[in-house]
C-alpha cells in the first residue's frame, strides 16, 4: 500500500488548517464592509444628533431639502439624491444598448481578428484612469455641449452641465458594461445557437434573439456594477457638474451637483460641520447604491428567469 | 421587409454602435496626445520634481579678459561680452524660466565657488539648461547692483541689461528645472506592489471559500452581501476610511504621517471586491469533473484545489490583477487623504508620496489647472497601463501553456 | 466469495426528493457488478454513496449503512480521503487534469506524499501498461494529457486511478462518451481488471453490461428490482419490469 | 429583450427631444429672449479664501449670495470657465493669466487692478498674504528658530525674497527693502552648514507657489537648509503653529493664511506674523464681453442675484 500514515496526518491537518484559513480571509474581507459603515455611520449621523458641537442640523430637512449652501448653513440633499439618479439612470440609458450591441458585434458578429482589436479598445477604455475622463470631459465634452446649446440658442455654464455629466458617465461605465455582456454573450452554450440555426434562423436572428435573450441575466449584472459606478465616480464628475447650489435639475444644459461633487467641493479648506456633513452625503450615497442595487436584483431575478448566463 | 435586409440593418447597427466606442477612443487618445505629446520628454520621465538651486560666486583666482571669449551662433541671445547665451522657455509646469542654452569656457560662470554654507566653496560653473533666478553684478561705479528674476524679465532683457550696464559679475542663483514625474512614477508602482500583495491572497482565499467550501447559510451569505457591498462603496469613502481605520496600522509600522503604504492598504481593501469577483468567475469556469476526478483519487480538498482547481482558473485571476492594476494606477480619490498630494522624489514605503494619476488630479484641481501637464501624465500612464497588460497576459499565455 | 461492500437500507434524500429509496445489496470482491436502468433510476447516485462522492452535493442526505471491512463507511469513524484512496472512481466523461500524462497518473500518489522519483516512474509505467496505454504514449509522458484522444483519456483515467492501488474501481458510464473501438478497449481492460480488483460499473448499455458484469443489478425509480447474477438477469427475470426493461419494453 | 430594447431606445429618443426643445428655465423669472444677456454667475465653494476677500470687498453678506451661482473648485477653473462661458462672470487673483484663458479683467470702482493701485490703495479688492510663526522658544532648536526668522527677514525685509515672491504673481512693496547681504548679517546661523534643519510650512494652498520659490532660493543662501511644505488650506494654518495641532502629527513652523487670522487666531504669542505681500481679486468676464468697469454695488447686485442680464448694467 502507498499511504505513508504520517503523511496523511498533516495532509489532514493541512487541510484543516486551509479550510480554517480561507474562511477567515472571507471574514476578513467581509468585515472591511462594517468598518466602513460603522466608520462612515459615526461620522455621519453625527450632525444630526443632539448635542453635535457645530449645531444639531435636521434629518428630515437634510434629507429632502433643495437647497444646499455651506454659506446659509442650509444643507439639504434632497434635490442631489434625484440630480445623481438622473445622471446616472441617463448615463445609463445612453450607454446600455450601445455596450450591448458592440458585445453582440465583438463576441458573435465581427470578423476574429476585428473582434480581437475590439475587444483591445474595449479594454484600453476600461484602463483609462477616471481623471483622465475627467481631463477629457473639461476639454472636450464640455466643448460639445456648449456647442450643441448653441445650436438651440441656449447659453451654458461654458459646458458644464447636467448632459456632460451624463455623456461622462456613459463614457466612463461602457467598458465595464461591455465587457460583462461580451463574458455573458460568451458564455451561451452553443448548443441553443446551433438548435436556432437549425431551425431555420439566420445567424443574426439568432444573435438577437436568441444569444442576447440568454445572455440577458449576465448582462443585467453588468448594468448594474456600471450603475454602481456612476453613481460613485467622483473626481472626473465634479470637473464638469458645475456645482448648482439648488435644484433638482432636469434641463440638460442646466449646471447640476451630484452626491460624489458635493462631498468634494472644497474638502481640502474645509473644516467643522461642512467637513462632517460630507460623511451624512456619503452614508447617503452608500444607501442610494445599496437600494438602487437592491432593486436591480430584483428586476434581475425576474428577467433573468429563463436565462443561463 | 425581405429578411436579408433586416439582418443587414441590425448587423449594421452593431457594427456603429462599436464605431462609436473607438471613435470615443480616439477622441480622448487624440486629445491627450494633441495637448500632452510635446511636453513628453526624458526629463520629464526621469527627472527630479524638485529643483536644486545654486547659489554661486565668481572664483577670486579667475582673471575676466573679454577678447577670450569666443563667438557663439546657435540658438538664443548671446552675450559676447560675458558668454552666455539665453532663452526663453515654459516648463512643463508651466512656468516661464529663462534657461541656459550654451556658456563659453572661459566665461566666468564657468569658474566659480559655491556660497552655500557647509559646501566649503566647491568649485561650480554653470550648466547648461539651468534657469538663471537671480544675477548680481557690479555697474560702472563699482556698486553691486541685484538683478531680480522680475527684472529680467526676458532673456533677451537680461542680455541686454548686462551687456549694457554690466562691467563684472558678482554671483548668481540658477536652478536645474525640475518637474520630473520620476517619483511619482516609483509611488505608482510602490502603491500596486504593496496593494496587490494585501489583496490577492486575501481575495483569493476568500473567493476560494466562497465558492470551494462555504455552504448555503446565513452566515456565509452575509459575508458575500458583505463583499458585494464593498463593491458599491465610492472610492472616496475608503480614502477616509483608510486616513482614520488603517492609519494607527501604519504606525505600528514606523509611519509617522500619510504614507504609501497606508495608501496601498487602502487600495488592497479597494481591491477585494474585484479580486474577489474575478477569482470566483475564474473558479466556476473550471469543471466540477476535475474536482470530482482528484476526490476520487483520495486528495484532500486543499490539495485538489492548490493542485488542480487554482491552476486551472491562474488565467481568470490574471484577469483580477489586471483589472486590481488598472484600478490603482486610476485611482485618485482614495489617496488624497492616504498618501497626501506631496510629490516625492525619493518615495520610500514609509514616506508621503503621489501616484501619477493623484499628481494629475492635483494639477487639474491646483490654482491654475495645466491640462497639457496633465494630458502628458495621462499618456504616460496610459503607457505604463499598456505594458503592464502585456506583460501580464505573456505570463498568463505562459502559464496556460504550462497546463493545457 | 468475499463481500467488497454489504448495502443495508440506503435511502437517500436530495433535500426533500427522495433519490434513494432502501437499497440493499452486496457487491463481491473480485467480480464486476453493473447497475442497469433508466436515466434518473438512481444508479450513478447509488455509485457515487460507495465512495461518497456525494458529500460533495449539497442538501443531500444518506440514511442506512454500507459496511465495507466491517466498518459503515458512512459512520463518523470513516475518514473519506482514505474511504476514496480504497475505492477509486472513473467518471463519465474523461476527466484527465490539465497536466502532462506523468503528472495525472503520478497525481494520486504524490498527494499521499509519496515524492520518491524511482517509485512513481515504477507506479507510471506499470498503470499505463496496465491500461495497454504505455505503448501508444511511452515517448510522450511529458505531453498533456488534454491532447489524447477521447479513449486514451478515460484509459488514462482508469490508469490514474490504478496507480492509487485501491481495492474497488467505480465506473460510471465510462464508455458512454466513446466510439465502440474505445469501448470495446475499455471492456476488455474490465474483464483484465477483476483479476485484481473489485469493479462496479453503470452501464446504459445492456449488452455491455452482458458482456463483461458477473452481476447485474437493476434500478427503476431509485429502488432496486432486482439484483442476480448476469445470465440470469438476463435470461431468466425474476420481475416483469426487469423483463420489459432488457427486451426493450421501455426506457 | 427586445421590448427592453426598444424601451431604452424610445428612452433616449426622449431624452435628446426634452433636450432639443426645453430652452434654458429661467432661475430668476428674468428675460431670455437675448440669450447671452443672461449672466452665469461662478464663485468658488465657500471655504475659499478668495471667495471670502472678494464678499468682504463688495459688501455680500454671507449667505446673501444667488443660488443661480455655480461653484467652481479653484482659481484657475473658474478663470477657464468664464473664458469659455460668454456670459460669465466670476473672480481670480491677479496674477491668473487672462489672455491664457480668454477673459477680461474689469475695473473695480473706476480703478484698474495693478501693483500700484493695490500699494496705494485704490484698487479696494485686495487681501493680504499672512504668516505666522511658532511661539520664541517653542522650536526644535535655536538654530531652527534662527533660520525660521532669517527666512520670514528673506521674504519681508530683502529686495531678493520680495523679488522671489513678486515673480511668483505677489504684490510687495519695496519701499523698505534691504539688500539681502545686508539683512543676512544679522543672522549669523545662516554661515553654518544646516542641512540637518527642516522648515515645515501649513495653511494656505494659494501662498504655496510664492512660498515653495520663495523656500527653494533661500535654500542655498542658509546653509542648504531643508524645507517641507504641507499646504492644506487656511484654516490649518494658525492651528499646526499655535492652535490645538502644533505637536501633533502635523505640526509646522510657519503657518500661512490667504486672509486676515480670525479673531480666535490669536496670534500675539508668535514669534513673528503678518502679512508679506498683497493679492488683488480681480472681476473677470469673457474675453468679448463690452463691459470695463463695475462698481462695488453692481457686483453686489449681480452676486446677490438682484441683476441677472448684461442689459440692465447700462
Amino acid at each position: 500500500m502507498l499511504i505513508d500514515k504520517k503523511r496523511v496526518k498533516r495532509n489532514k491537518a493541512l487541510d484543516k488548517f486551509f479550510r480554517g484559513f480561507f474562511m477567515a480571509m472571507a471574514i476578513l474581507s467581509s468585515s472591511f464592509i462594517v468598518i466602513i459603515v460603522l466608520f462612515v455611520c459615526a461620522k455621519g449621523i453625527s450632525p444630526f444628533l443632539p448635542g453635535y458641537e457645530y449645531g444639531q442640523v435636521d434629518l428630515i430637512s437634510f434629507l429632502t431639502g433643495s437647497i444646499y449652501r455651506q454659506d446659509q448653513g442650509i444643507y439639504g440633499v434632497g434635490f442631489i439624491i434625484i440630480n445623481t439618479l438622473i445622471s446616472a439612470f441617463l448615463a445609463l440609458v445612453i450607454s446600455f444598448p450601445l455596450s450591448v450591441l458592440t458585445a453582440l458585434f465583438i463576441a458573435k458578429i465581427a470578423p476574429k481578428k476585428l473582434s480581437a482589436a475590439m475587444q483591445s479598445v474595449v479594454e484600453l477604455l476600461a484602463a483609462v484612469p477616471s481623471v483622465v475622463y475627467g481631463v477629457f470631459a473639461s476639454g472636450v465634452i464640455t466643448g460639445v455641449v456648449e456647442w450643441i446649446a448653441s445650436l438651440f440658442g441656449i447659453t451654458t455654464f461654458g459646458g458644464s452641465s447636467l448632459l456632460a455629466v451624463v455623456l461622462l458617465l456613459a463614457i466612463m461605465i461602457f467598458p465595464t458594461l461591455t465587457s460583462m455582456s461580451i463574458t455573458a454573450i460568451r458564455a451561451v452554450d452553443p448548443n441553443l445557437e446551433q438548435a436556432s440555426l437549425a431551425l431555420g434562423a439566420t445567424k443574426t436572428q439568432t444573435n438577437f434573439k436568441i444569444c442576447l435573450t440568454a445572455a440577458k441575466s449576465g448582462i443585467f449584472a453588468g448594468a448594474i456594477l456600471g450603475l454602481g459606478r456612476a453613481y460613485g465616480e467622483a473626481t472626473a464628475v465634479a470637473m464638469v457638474a458645475g456645482n448648482k447650489l439648488f435644484g433638482p435639475t432636469f434641463n440638460p444644459f442646466d449646471i447640476t451637483r451630484t452626491l460624489t461633487s458635493t462631498m468634494l467641493a472644497g474638502l481640502k479648506e474645509t473644516t467643522g460641520l461642512d467637513y462632517d456633513i460630507r460623511f451624512s452625503v456619503g452614508l447617503v450615497l452608500i444607501v442610494v447604491i445599496f437600494f438602487s442595487n437592491w432593486i436591480l436584483n430584483m428586476v434581475k431575478k425576474r428577467i433573468g428567469r429563463n436565462s443561463v448566463a | 421587409m425581405n429578411r436579408l435586409v433586416k439582418d443587414n440593418i441590425l448587423k449594421g447597427i452593431t457594427y456603429i454602435a462599436s464605431a462609436l466606442s473607438v471613435i470615443v477612443l480616439a477622441a480622448i487618445l487624440w486629445y491627450l496626445v494633441s495637448n500632452g505629446l510635446s511636453l513628453i520628454s526624458s526629463d520629464l520621465i526621469v527627472g527630479d520634481y524638485y529643483a536644486t538651486t545654486e547659489n554661486a560666486a565668481i572664483s577670486n583666482d579667475y582673471i575676466y579678459d573679454e577678447s577670450a571669449i569666443g563667438e557663439y551662433t546657435g540658438e538664443g541671445y548671446y552675450s559676447a561680452k560675458w558668454g552666455i547665451a539665453l532663452e526663453d522657455i515654459t516648463t512643463a509646469h508651466n512656468d516661464e524660466e529663462i534657461s541656459v542654452v550654451y556658456v563659453d569656457p572661459n566665461s566666468p560662470f564657468m569658474h566659480m565657488n559655491s556660497l552655500v554654507s557647509g559646501e566649503d566653496g566647491m568649485a561650480l560653473s554653470l550648466t547648461e539648461g539651468s534657469s538663471i533666478q537671480n544675477i548680481y553684478y557690479l555697474d560702472e561705479a563699482g556698486e553691486t547692483v541685484f538683478l531680480s528674476r522680475v527684472k529680467m524679465a526676458d532673456a533677451q532683457n537680461t542680455i541686454a541689461v548686462l551687456d549694457a550696464n554690466a562691467t563684472g559679475i558678482v554671483s548668481i542663483n540658477y536652478e536645474s528645472i525640475g518637474g520630473g514625474i520620476r517619483g511619482s512614477i516609483f509611488a505608482t508602482l510602490y502603491l500596486i506592489g504593496i496593494s496587490l500583495l494585501i489583496s490577492l491572497p486575501i481575495g483569493i482565499s476568500s473567493a476560494i471559500y466562497l465558492h470551494e467550501y462555504a455552504s448555503k447559510n446565513k452566515i456565509n451569505s452575509l459575508i458575500r452581501q458583505g463583499i458585494d457591498t464593498l463593491t458599491g462603496v465610492p472610492s472616496i469613502v475608503y480614502g477616509l476610511m483608510g486616513v482614520t481605520v488603517l492609519f494607527p496600522v501604519t504606525q505600528l509600522a514606523g509611519a509617522t504621517s500619510t504614507s504609501i503604504l497606508l495608501g496601498g492598504l487602502t487600495l488592497a481593501i479597494m481591491l477585494l471586491p474585484t479580486i474577489i469577483r474575478s477569482t470566483e468567475e475564474a473558479l466556476i469556469v473550471v469543471p466540477q469533473s476535475l474536482r470530482d476526478g482528484s476526490l476520487s483519487l483520495g486528495a484532500t480538498k486543499s490539495q485538489t484545489i492548490f493542485k488542480v482547481v487554482l491552476p486551472c482558473a491562474v488565467n481568470g485571476i490574471l484577469t483580477g490583477v489586471l483589472l486590481g492594476i488598472g484600478r490603482v494606477i486610476g485611482e485618485s480619490a482614495a489617496l488624497v487623504y492616504t498618501t497626501s498630494t506631496v510629490i516625492n522624489d525619493n518615495p520610500t514605503i514609509l514616506s508621503q508620496g503621489t501616484s501619477l494619476s493623484l499628481m494629475i488630479w492635483s494639477i487639474m484641481s491646483g490654482e491654475q489647472p495645466n491640462y497639457e501637464l496633465a494630458s502628458a501624465i495621462s499618456l504616460i500612464i496610459l503607457v505604463i497601463v499598456f505594458a503592464i497588460n502585456f506583460i501580464v497576459k505573456i505570463i498568463g499565455k505562459r502559464l496556460a501553456k504550462s497546463f493545457v | 466469495m468475499e463481500t467488497c461492500f454489504d448495502v443495508k437500507n440506503i435511502d437517500l434524500f436530495y433535500g426533500d426528493k427522495q433519490a434513494l429509496k432502501d437499497v440493499n445489496m452486496e457487491i463481491y470482491k473480485n467480480r464486476v457488478t453493473a447497475f442497469i436502468g433508466p436515466s434518473g433510476c438512481g444508479k450513478s447516485t447509488f455509485i457515487r454513496c460507495l465512495n461518497r462522492m456525494n458529500d460533495l452535493i449539497e442538501g443531500c442526505k444518506v440514511s442506512g449503512e454500507i459496511i465495507k471491512d466491517g466498518l459503515d463507511i458512512y459512520s463518523p469513524k470513516q475518514d473519506i480521503v482514505d474511504l476514496r484512496t480504497r475505492v477509486g472512481m472513473v467518471f463519465q466523461k474523461p476527466n484527465p487534469f490539465p497536466m502532462s500524462i506523468y503528472d495525472n497518473i503520478a497525481y494520486g500518489p504524490r498527494c499521499q506524499g509519496l515524492k520518491d522519483k524511482k517509485k512513481l516512474d515504477e507506479i507510471v509505467t506499470t498503470s499505463l501498461k496496465q491500461v495497454a496505454l504505455y505503448d501508444e504514449v511511452a515517448d510522450r509522458l511529458g505531453d498533456s494529457a488534454i491532447g489524447l484522444s477521447g479513449g486514451q483519456q478515460q484509459r488514462l483515467c482508469i490508469a490514474r486511478c490504478i496507480a492509487m492501488s485501491p481495492e474497488v474501481i467505480l465506473m460510471d458510464e465510462p464508455t458512454s462518451a466513446l466510439d465502440p473501438i474505445s469501448t470495446s478497449k475499455i471492456e476488455d481492460l474490465c474483464l483484465e481488471l477483476k483479476k485484481d480488483y473489485t469493479i462496479v460499473i453503470v452501464t446504459h448499455n445492456m449488452q455491455q453490461a452482458a458482456r463483461i458484469s458477473d452481476y447485474t443489478a437493476f434500478f427503476l425509480l431509485g429502488e432496486v428490482v432486482e439484483m442476480d447474477e448476469t445470465d440470469t438477469i438476463f435470461s431468466h427475470p425474476k420481475d416483469k419490469r426487469t423483463e420489459n426493461y432488457i427486451t426493450g419494453r421501455f426506457g | 429583450m427586445k421590448k427592453l430594447f426598444s424601451l431604452l431606445v424610445v428612452a433616449l429618443l426622449a431624452v435628446s427631444l426634452v433636450a432639443c426643445s426645453s430652452p434654458t428655465t429661467d432661475d430668476q423669472g428674468g428675460d431670455t429672449t437675448q440669450g447671452t444677456s443672461e449672466i452665469h454667475v461662478y464663485t468658488r465653494d465657500s471655504s475659499s479664501g478668495t471667495r471670502e476677500a472678494f464678499e468682504d470687498a463688495i459688501g455680500l453678506g454671507k449667505g446673501e449670495l444667488t443660488d443661480a451661482a455655480s461653484e467652481t473648485s479653484s482659481n484657475g477653473d473658474m478663470a477657464t470657465k468664464v473664458g469659455e462661458d460668454t456670459a460669465g462672470i466670476g473672480y481670480v487673483s491677479l496674477s491668473t493669466d487672462f489672455e491664457a484663458n480668454n477673459v477680461k479683467p474689469l475695473q473695480f470702482e473706476g480703478v484698474e487692478a495693478s501693483t500700484d493701485t493695490v500699494l496705494d490703495g485704490s484698487y479696494a479688492m485686495q487681501r493680504p498674504f499672512n504668516y505666522v510663526t511658532r511661539a520664541a522658544g517653542d522650536y526644535e532648536s535655536d538654530d531652527k528658530e534662527q533660520l525660521v526668522a532669517a527666512f520670514i527677514a528673506y521674504i519681508t525685509e530683502s529686495e531678493e525674497g520680495m523679488a522671489v515672491v513678486e515673480s511668483e504673481g505677489g504684490i510687495v512693496d519695496y519701499t523698505n527693502a534691504r539688500p539681502w547681504a545686508e539683512v543676512a548679517a544679522e543672522y549669523p546661523v545662516l554661515e553654518q552648514d544646516n542641512s540637518g534643519i527642516t522648515i515645515r510650512t501649513a495653511g494656505s494652498t494659494s501662498v504655496e507657489g510664492a512660498i515653495s520659490a520663495a523656500l527653494a532660493a533661500f535654500q542655498p543662501l542658509a546653509g542648504n537648509v531643508q524645507y517641507a511644505m504641507n499646504q492644506s488650506g487656511s484654516g490649518d494654518g494658525w492651528k499646526r503653529v499655535l492652535g490645538e495641532e502644533k505637536d501633533g502629527a502635523n505640526a509646522a513652523d510657519i503657518g500661512f493664511a490667504s486672509r486676515p487670522f480670525e479673531a480666535e487666531e490669536d496670534v500675539s504669542g508668535a514669534m513673528a506674523s503678518g502679512s508679506f505681500c498683497q493679492d488683488a481679486v480681480v472681476v473677470i468676464v469673457e474675453a468679448s464681453n463690452a463691459l470695463e468697469n463695475l462698481t462695488a454695488a453692481q457686483v453686489k447686485d449681480i452676486y446677490s442675484g438682484a441683476i441677472t442680464d448684461f442689459g440692465s448694467l447700462e
